[in-house]
């Protein structure tokens, strides 16, 4: 099995297969021998010389590993990938952020704008955020209103970068 | 006199479970409230009664004065404690609860009405003799208007909200062109925060301290202090590093300080727990900033250092009891961390998702006071603290490190939080000699990022099999998966009695 | 000077992780060790490192110097700390740490030695002018002899292990006839307990308290005590509540008693943390009843007091520091509850069992000292002490009723613990009248049964469903229902939106 | 669905069944309406007018219930029926009460004892438990020996009542 694991953002190409003597991995160019085992949330992580005692759980977004007093969110990149795949088209696209309410929208279909110019303002907990436009373009499409609940990563304004 | 026999708790998360403890060490029935988002959250079950009050927004439930005070008719709760943020520092609340035939626990709604109004209390600090920062007066919301107060103030100046607090609708300012985007910005803020948009001009302070002192008074014209606690370590006006005492604080400073404090709130007839806030500047020239007419978020570190159970003091204080103690002698030294769901990495930005483990810090001269357990939601709707850890040594360097060892151990996995930013604000050098100051994070963790985890290789190893099979959590339930014979499940197919290499 | 950089902990279980603790806030690395039995445990995960050592029995782990002086070598560590009980009172241990060129955190093997025989220490004590309880010296296992001794001290007579300590080998005697069989079953124990069947009898103290004073010494020559600890609340020998200051102890008596302490100390050249342990009769007479030569289970309350972390403390006087204190001024009242595997209805048989749910007490005042987590296996392999629950408060009052607020918010599922005893212990008149002698249990609770739980009717519908449904654990993952949508799953078959007739 | 609940070792009768608006409980002779909804480990208890928070566990032996600041420790009667049913037969046989140590075995078969007479001793943490006779009798079988380890309600010795 050989996947890429972002850790904490992180690719790392992971690689592992059965050895005679346990489980090898293979992290680049450095292979770990020794096993391991689960009791639960619990792991047991033995290979090479230290014992790391990690608790291991699967979110719904990803897979949280705490470990020797760090905390670690690791993911997939091919589900990562799969995932910004479907948000990435030939039109910019505005995302919200951030979750929150549409506390004001600044722009307008056909309205050109200079990159870095605020688009929408967005709310949550009552801290502003204003989404911005990365390059200059004019408006194509406006998403959402003033008052409505968006999450992250759902689209707000559709620029035209010619 | 006042009877406090039960408590409707007015509040949500860390605070609601603090009062709950010290109401059930007090003997009085605690009652927790909760929306529909908290329905099994730990104040709810931590209570001796909960009563729901309405849907997640707040506005529908923790700011429906209504259903609050229905909540505690309905309950046979003879009084109602606020707690902080929400309803706290609002007056007509507090005269509501009283018009209900209940007791607030807090300040008379006067005291409240008169401090909350910033500008007014101003005036009324300055007539008090209490030093404050050169500032206009409330402003309509207009370019020129603020242009020609700062050209006297002079410039940097600050806007902010007349009925503000807590950072909401502040903005900086530094030149003129700048003025009416943050007019329009901080009145928006202000309008949204406290729906009251007005809006008014102070000289800012460059790298001053935030020092605040305790204070609480008692129905019998007495009125103590206990003590400064430095707050500098603020992120977006936020604070989230507290500590008392404060490393610039000399004994002079102190008593000139803490006295300023007492005739502030004597001015206002304060009754309760209060908090007097100063900006420190680099001279060692103090002036008034706000009062917080309730708890405080930080409470935690003045209850370390001189033993004094704040919310125990509130209720025996609202039972029209005299204060417990007459003076305070402060030992050690107390630190607070604030652990929020936030990514400093990016622009600490909310972040959201289930607490699927959670343990707590403890030991020696470590407390923890959390809203939060396994399996709690953390949605977007509150307040994104979570919980605030706090530590106490003989020294500072003993608190310090102690909070260090405590952040290392606080373990909350499937929400991102600002664990590992705090920890390297506690180690950071400038931190360590107590240079601090209120644009501390600014100056010194602007560009933060996480440090890669020294196990990551072997972690990633474990994520790889984690991600690819089904044997997180997915195949036998814990109580069969217990009952096995052997005390570890070998992984997937990763079955291997090997030794390494 | 002796270089403590990396400390091997020749521990389990909570005095583990409290070790641990104070280590990680002096920046001195912890290593673990541990049996089979505790691959997963917290002390484990906690440390900078940890190496097995052996099968569950603690004889071949634990209790194996080899082993253990062969972790610290390979681990790099330059110190042992002993923890209490296992090897801490164990002068060859002592030496055999210092004769592998590692630091023992604790007194020196002579001073060990001294106090380890409990004769020789009455011997010494009473030539240091230190009161002692009339005793005879060792005897033989024969009845004969006994009787004897007993006709000159006086019934009733206690039999002891003169190698012993915490309640091992102990009998009571009340008449001649009863001698045999407590002489038989008290040699046993002692040979059991600590390889050495020597036994001896002394004068038994009717419903005498337990008061204990903390000392401490440096290498240069400066001995101290920290005040005392009253430790009267005992099942069968074995202490479960204790408190500083002893309700029982003027400031004139404290005096007396410390300074007894001290001049106890000071016969045996002591350096570091040790525990003067005395009776002290109903006329307020004191009698020396043995040196503990480490640190002591109940030595959080004293922190509290202090604010002295006694760990901390002995790693720096290992390390040839002067104390850091000169003399300590105590402030208010602690209390420690011993959380144990045990059921006080049957005899406090000890219970084994998996924790499938752990919630910890926590807040303002109150510390918790775990050494166990969701998922630790509870067997009979060690101490059935499972964690320790302390509260402070400024008065005793306020501590006491923090400890029932604590203790009822601890919540351990899976196995029988005497939480609920504690907590009638607590409450019991008169415990907070403060009249307690090392009888009260024998006297107030022989009988008791925990209560009919308030709400065991809804419980038991909810039992009814969760004992005959595979609805409890047996469905989905955790990660699977977390993720959908509806924040509560429906019951089994018991899907309903109806309210409450 | 009618079963006997021990709690805490006191037997509840309960009958539970569908109603028209939901749960219908009857625990002896008081009836309880509501529902009963789980989040996890979390149980939401609304039946009557209180909502209770629980923790529910199912362990090994038992289904354990926090609520209300009380533990509470249940099994189905006819299950410890069925279990103690195995140990009961008409020789009396002396048990183990705790999991532990054979430190010594003070009787021997063909030996006669009174009620109270200490038959077997057994150490577990080092504190020692006297396994006694509850009644007269001769003991006709002696099932371990010293230093073997038992679990509780393990056989130890039997007793011939005549």
């Amino acid at each position: 099995m050989s996947v890429i694991v972002l850790v904490d953002g992180e690719p790392l190409a992971v690689t592992i297969a059965h050895g005679a003597d346990g489980l090898v991995g293979r992290v680049g160019d450095v292979e770990y021998r020794g096993t391991i085992r689960r009791d639960g949330e619990t792991w047991r992580i033995e290979l090479g010389e230290r014992v790391l005692l990690a608790t291991v759980v699967r979110a719904a977004d990803a897979v949280w590993i705490a470990a020797d007093g760090e905390i670690y969110r690791c993911v997939l990149a091919a589900e990562e990938r799969a995932a910004a795949g479907t948000a990435r088209v030939a039109t910019p696209r505005v995302t919200a952020p951030m979750p929150g309410k549409v506390l004001e929208v600044v722009v307008a279909p056909g309205q050109r704008v200079a990159a870095g110019d605020p688009l929408v303002v967005l709310e949550a907990m009552k801290m502003e955020t204003v989404a911005s436009a990365e390059s200059a373009g004019v408006v194509t499409r406006v998403h959402v209103s003033v008052g409505a609940m968006v999450e992250p990563g759902q689209l707000l304004v559709e620029l035209d970068p010619s | 006199m006042p009877s406090v026999t039960a408590v409707l708790i007015a509040n949500r998360g860390e605070i609601a479970v603090r009062i709950i403890r010290s109401c059930r060490a007090l003997g009085v029935r605690a009652v927790a409230v909760y929306s529909e988002a908290d329905a099994d959250a730990p104040h709810v079950r931590l209570a001796d009664a909960a009563v729901a009050i309405g849907p997640a927004p707040a506005r529908a439930s923790y700011l429906d004065v209504a259903a609050l005070i229905a909540a505690a008719r309905a309950s046979g709760a003879d009084a109602v404690h606020p707690g902080y943020g929400f309803l706290s520092e609002n007056a007509a609340f507090a005269r509501a609860v009283a018009d209900a035939g209940l007791t607030f626990i807090g300040p008379p709604p006067a005291a409240i009405a008169a401090m909350g109004d910033k500008v007014a209390a101003r005036t009324m600090m300055e007539r008090a003799g209490v030093p404050v920062v050169p500032a206009s007066g409330v402003l309509p919301p207009d370019a020129g208007a603020f242009a020609s107060a700062a050209a006297v103030t002079g410039y940097p100046v600050v806007i902010k909200a007349a009925a503000g607090g807590g950072g909401k609708g502040m903005r900086i300012v530094r030149e003129a062109t700048a003025l009416p985007d943050a007019i329009r910005a901080a009145a928006r803020e202000a309008t949204a925060a406290f729906a009251d948009g007005r809006i008014y001009l102070e000289r800012y302070l460059e790298r001053p301290r935030h020092v605040e002192v305790q204070v609480f008074g008692d129905t019998h014209g007495r009125l103590v202090h206990l003590g400064e606690r430095e707050c500098s370590i603020q992120r977006r006006h936020q604070k989230i590093v507290e500590e008392t005492p404060s490393p610039a604080v000399t004994p002079e400073l102190r008593a000139a300080m803490t006295e300023a404090a007492v005739r502030a709130a004597r001015a206002v007839d304060y009754v309760g727990a209060g908090t007097v806030e100063f900006l420190l500047d680099q001279h060692g020239r103090f002036y008034f900033l706000e009062m917080n007419t309730r708890l405080q978020v930080e409470h935690p570190v003045t209850e370390w250092t001189t033993g004094v159970d704040l919310v125990r003091e509130q209720i025996l204080v609202a039972r029209g009891a005299p204060l417990s103690f007459a003076t305070v002698t402060p030992r050690g030294h107390a630190l607070e961390c604030r652990l929020y769901a936030e990514d400093p990495a990016r622009q600490f930005l909310p972040a959201t998702g289930i607490v699927h483990v959670l343990v707590e810090p403890a030991g020696a001269g470590v407390r923890f006071d959390g809203g939060i357990a396994r399996g709690s939601v953390v949605g977007v709707e509150y307040d994104p603290m979570l919980a605030k850890i706090s530590t106490w040594g003989a020294t500072r360097e003993e608190a310090r490190t102690r909070m260090l060892a405590a952040l290392r151990e606080t373990v909350l996995l499937g929400v991102v939080t600002n664990r590992d930013y705090l920890r390297a604000v506690l180690a950071h050098p400038a931190f360590v000699a107590g240079a601090t100051h209120t644009e501390f994070l600014a100056a010194h963790f602007a560009d933060w990022r996480p440090g890669p985890g020294a196990e990551r290789a072997r972690v990633a190893i474990a994520a790889a099999l984690a991600l690819t099979s089904r044997a997180v959590g997915d195949s036998e339930s814990d109580g069969a998966r217990r009952a096995a014979a052997s005390p570890f499940a070998t992984l997937g197919g990763w079955r291997s009695g090997g030794t390494a290499a």
